[in-house]
């Protein structure tokens, strides 16, 4: 099997890259591990890691506050990496590219800062069936705390959403819109670009969640028009401890700060205090610094090896997989078939409990997800407790995907049909 | 190990759950789930006196949690509270002290979920049936 | 000056150690670096940052969710880095310990989820006079929110607080107190454990802000007594990104979540959710692991060291640094002059203003700071708009302390008397 | 580079600082700070019609602040609205492009705070009195 897969154009690249990838050679078993886990976290590349040694053994200081050289250094590497996570993500201006802890505190802080502030009962904030529940539980909050609503956008047997309803779904008093670029389970893109447009019309503000986006596709947040965008570090081969929320300028400067302490004040008295401007008043504390600075030489690998590449390679790797798994038999698979979708696909084999087949395939060095991946609502629609997932990324092969189908398949010997 | 993990009689108990179904009326009905798996349990007691007569169970899970639970009704029907109050200690203790057989009892079937004892995070599937059963022993205690 | 130093017990095992930081051996404008910057954060040892390379490339993975071998791996460390902090304060269990991305999270997480919950109109919070902005701020947001009323300690003219003045200060209403362990602009060691008791003692809870106490005494939570202990990873040999917020079981269990997300949840519907058990409840989305895993290391690191040791060295520095400062004219030292103080001196030089000198300081290439150290109000009670500092680690040699000192007289040589 | 910071000329209007003091009626009195600093900045000023007649300055702040301040009034004094306008952008360009020279104006003393340039954090020391100016320009244009 592995002889006969034929290699493409993308391959001979994702095998070079793979040598940036060390963790890629580990052993699980005694066998190679291959990784299918990228959208729970991507590896990260020795240039990336280099990056961050480097700052601590050079150039660790506190920032912003430090009149010293190291403290300078340490201020220009980090504001230099907010500069090119900016232009990364086409951000207008680097002051509105704020560091959070990840995608999860990105949203929380529009929750808390923006939503508790400005929506008020009888609003209506739009989701889709298919959030994470970093974009859900939130604003199951924000709909306790203002007394507003929650809709849901209806979703099509296929796993898009049903763009026919937009009308139906979005109008007053519809305020916000939260939704995400690209699904972790089903690997639907949305349309929010188009969906922007549609809420922005109604005079509704729009979240995106690019946890998914921003690793695989190249985003730029002022051609989609919205006015909030989210996503972390650690699935994008940066590091853990770091996330980015991007916010349209006036609604920065409108909304309170989240957390208070220190650096994002102007002026503290005993009694009240002012805040700093823009990006520093939602950044209380000492930031992740080297997590920043780590996060940026990110976003040069990612440049590097190309965003167009990535979508090219990562579309080859998940139209292969979907084809391998779909013409086998037993495994539903779930999301749209068409090849429109992300890198990744959730599937389950018939009579195995998928987390049961991860604990199979582990036993071959395979690294898939098992559970509801942060989407119980999701699942209930599906009508499945749980699903398997195999994600993508760049430094991934063929080969791999053939690997995972016989796992597939060992697994099916040991216990499908069981029951 | 996963190969020790799934072997003949924990798929033995997959295929095959013993005690699988529900009983007509239950001196105790419990349910149990992992919401974080997606497991759901569901046992029906009869209980005759202290002593555990009939014991039923259904559910969803993974083949962990269904071998589990088909393993317990076994070991622990006729049994008397305070015994199954001792087996769900001593079952637990199993799965906390990686697998290491008690002195003070012979496991029987249950010595084939001793790999799980290595897998944190497949622990809970094989003790779903366990603390549902610790629940459903608290309902007889307020009866 | 510099061959005129005794050497003593603790100045050789510093020399050594300093061979841990390879960024101490780095030259700015061309003189070696004479770091004095610790308490802003400190520099991190080699053994800390080879424990993150190792986890990043042999055992990444997200935590808690994974069945693969690599997910497990990382789960195990995190925990383990979680067991290890929980050891190294004296917390009773390791549930306690909730991973934050440093103090001024932790303290906020206490105002959102204990202080906003169960504070009133009418309830008084103490507060006092020399904390940092990350533990006043979020309390004027608390009183802001719940009606609640800040009341400040009163404090002598040696920067310690007015003891004498307990009774008046801790009575009903007061239900909570937040202060700091020591000050990082005084240097002041508050007397927690028996502030501790006498709040507890009229049913007030007790917040202590650590993040000067934990790099550099050997802290127990247990035996303070407290509710709630925060700290930063970054000044203890650990990296950014990464805090504790230590709390006591039962108010853990009775606080809502602050931030909601994946990983902090029991179920999901689509209208309502329920929640984790503690810690988890508190840590939603992927939590810094990396870092965690890193914190570990340097908790490991101070262990081995030994936090006596370190305590002891610290005490030698200050007292040295203290008695060259005074012993020198036109020099104004602010906190207690006895000695009894943590390790950093804050100062004027007469005619001097702090940022003058920390500029011609840094042409010497020390590393002090200069500004009002994210405690402006103590800055006004002081009468300063600013002040320098000096802030040591076990790093630190008598020597750059000489080194200060030559450099503020070529700073008089510049500039003082110059008005 | 902090050598020619603090040279001779910066010290000189730190030591002796040019139109220090204040005016008895004002066209404009302003007041800027630098909280972050503690810097402090109060600006008089005498406008005949467009014309800034005469400047006087009190505050207080590191050397760099009083140095740029006080070569500030120097520079400023007698200057038409429009050219202070031009002037601040100037000086901001100067603190921006790293202390490069302008091609279009003699910069007099305030070459001397060239080198300020390359310390970010001491930039906000050099710029205060420049916006406090540019503050007290809007307030001229309000009455
Ligand atoms: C006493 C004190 N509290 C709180 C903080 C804030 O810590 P962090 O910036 O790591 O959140 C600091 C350090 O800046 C501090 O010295
Ligand atoms: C679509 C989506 N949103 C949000 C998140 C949460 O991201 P994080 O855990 O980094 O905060 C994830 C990843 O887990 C995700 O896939």
């Amino acid at each position: 099997m592995k002889n006969a897969m034929p290699k493409n154009s993308t391959q001979t690249k994702a095998e070079k890259l793979r040598e940036d990838f060390p963790i890629l050679k580990t052993m699980v078993r005694g066998t190679p591990l291959v990784y299918l886990d990228s959208a729970a976290t991507s590896q990260r590349p020795s240039q990336v890691l280099a990056a961050y040694c480097l700052f601590c053994q050079s150039h660790n200081a506190n920032v912003h506050r430090g009149i010293h050289s190291l403290g300078e250094q340490a201020t220009d590497r980090y504001e230099a990496a907010r500069e090119r996570v900016a232009s990364f993500i086409g951000a207008p201006s680097k002051h509105t590219v704020i560091f959070t802890r990840g995608t999860t505190e990105s949203i929380n802080l529009v929750c808390y800062s923006y939503a508790n502030k400005f929506l008020k009962r009888g609003d209506i904030i739009v989701l889709t069936p298919m959030e994470h529940h970093a974009n859900l539980v939130p604003w199951q909050l924000v709909a306790n705390i203002t007394g507003a609503k929650l809709r849901y956008w209806p979703m099509k047997p296929d796993g898009t959403l049903d763009m026919s309803a937009t009308n139906d779904i979005l109008k007053p008093p519809v305020k916000m819109v939260a939704l995400t670029h690209i699904s972790n389970v089903l690997g639907t893109i949305n349309p929010v670009t188009e969906i922007t447009a549609a809420a922005h019309a109604i005079g509704a503000k729009v979240l995106i969640d690019g946890a998914q986006a921003v690793p695989h596709i190249s985003v730029n947040v002022s051609e989609i028009g919205c006015d909030f965008y989210a996503f972390s570090g650690h699935k994008m081969c940066g590091p853990t401890g770091i996330g980015v929320l991007w916010g349209r300028e006036e609604l920065l400067e409108e909304m309170d700060p989240f957390m208070t302490g220190g650096e994002m004040i102007q002026e503290v008295f005993l009694d009240h205090s002012t805040w700093n401007e823009i990006p520093y008043k939602f950044e209380p504390g000492t930031p992740p610094i080297g997590e920043a600075v780590s996060l940026g030489a990110a976003v040069n690998y990612l440049s590097d090896v190309g965003m167009d590449w990535i979508e090219k390679h990562d579309h080859k790797l998940a139209a292969y997989a979907l084809e391998r798994l779909s013409s086998e038999e037993g495994i539903e698979i779930y999301g749209p078939l068409n090849g429109e979708r992300g890198a990744l696909i959730s599937f389950n084999v018939e009579g195995i409990h998928p987390h049961d087949l991860a604990t199979l395939l582990d036993r071959d060095g395979i690294a898939v997800r098992a559970g509801h991946h942060c989407a119980q609502p999701l699942m209930r629609q599906l009508g499945v407790p749980a699903t398997a997932r195999a994600s993508f990324y760049l430094y991934n092969l063929h080969e791999e995907i053939d690997q995972l189908m016989e796992g597939i398949h060992r697994a099916k010997e040991v216990l499908a049909y069981a029951r | 190990m996963p190969d020790d993990l799934y072997g003949e009689i924990l798929l033995d108990h997959n295929r095959y759950p013993r005690n699988f179904g529900a009983l007509e009326s239950p001196t105790v009905h419990v349910e149990g789930k992992n919401p974080l798996c997606g497991d759901e349990l569901a046992l029906d007691l009869v209980f005759d006196g202290d002593s555990l007569k009939e014991i039923r169970f259904k559910g969803q899970g993974c083949a962990i949690a269904m071998a589990s639970t088909s393993m317990m009704t076994e070991m622990l029907k006729g049994k008397s509270a305070q015994e199954i109050r001792e087996w769900i200690e001593r079952f637990k203790n199993f799965m906390r002290d990686g697998g290491a057989l008690p002195d003070d009892a012979d496991m029987g079937d249950l010595e084939a979920l001793s790999g799980i004892s290595k897998l944190p995070v497949r622990v809970k599937c094989a003790l779903l049936a366990w603390t549902t059963m610790e629940e459903g022993l608290k309902q007889l205690a307020k009866k």
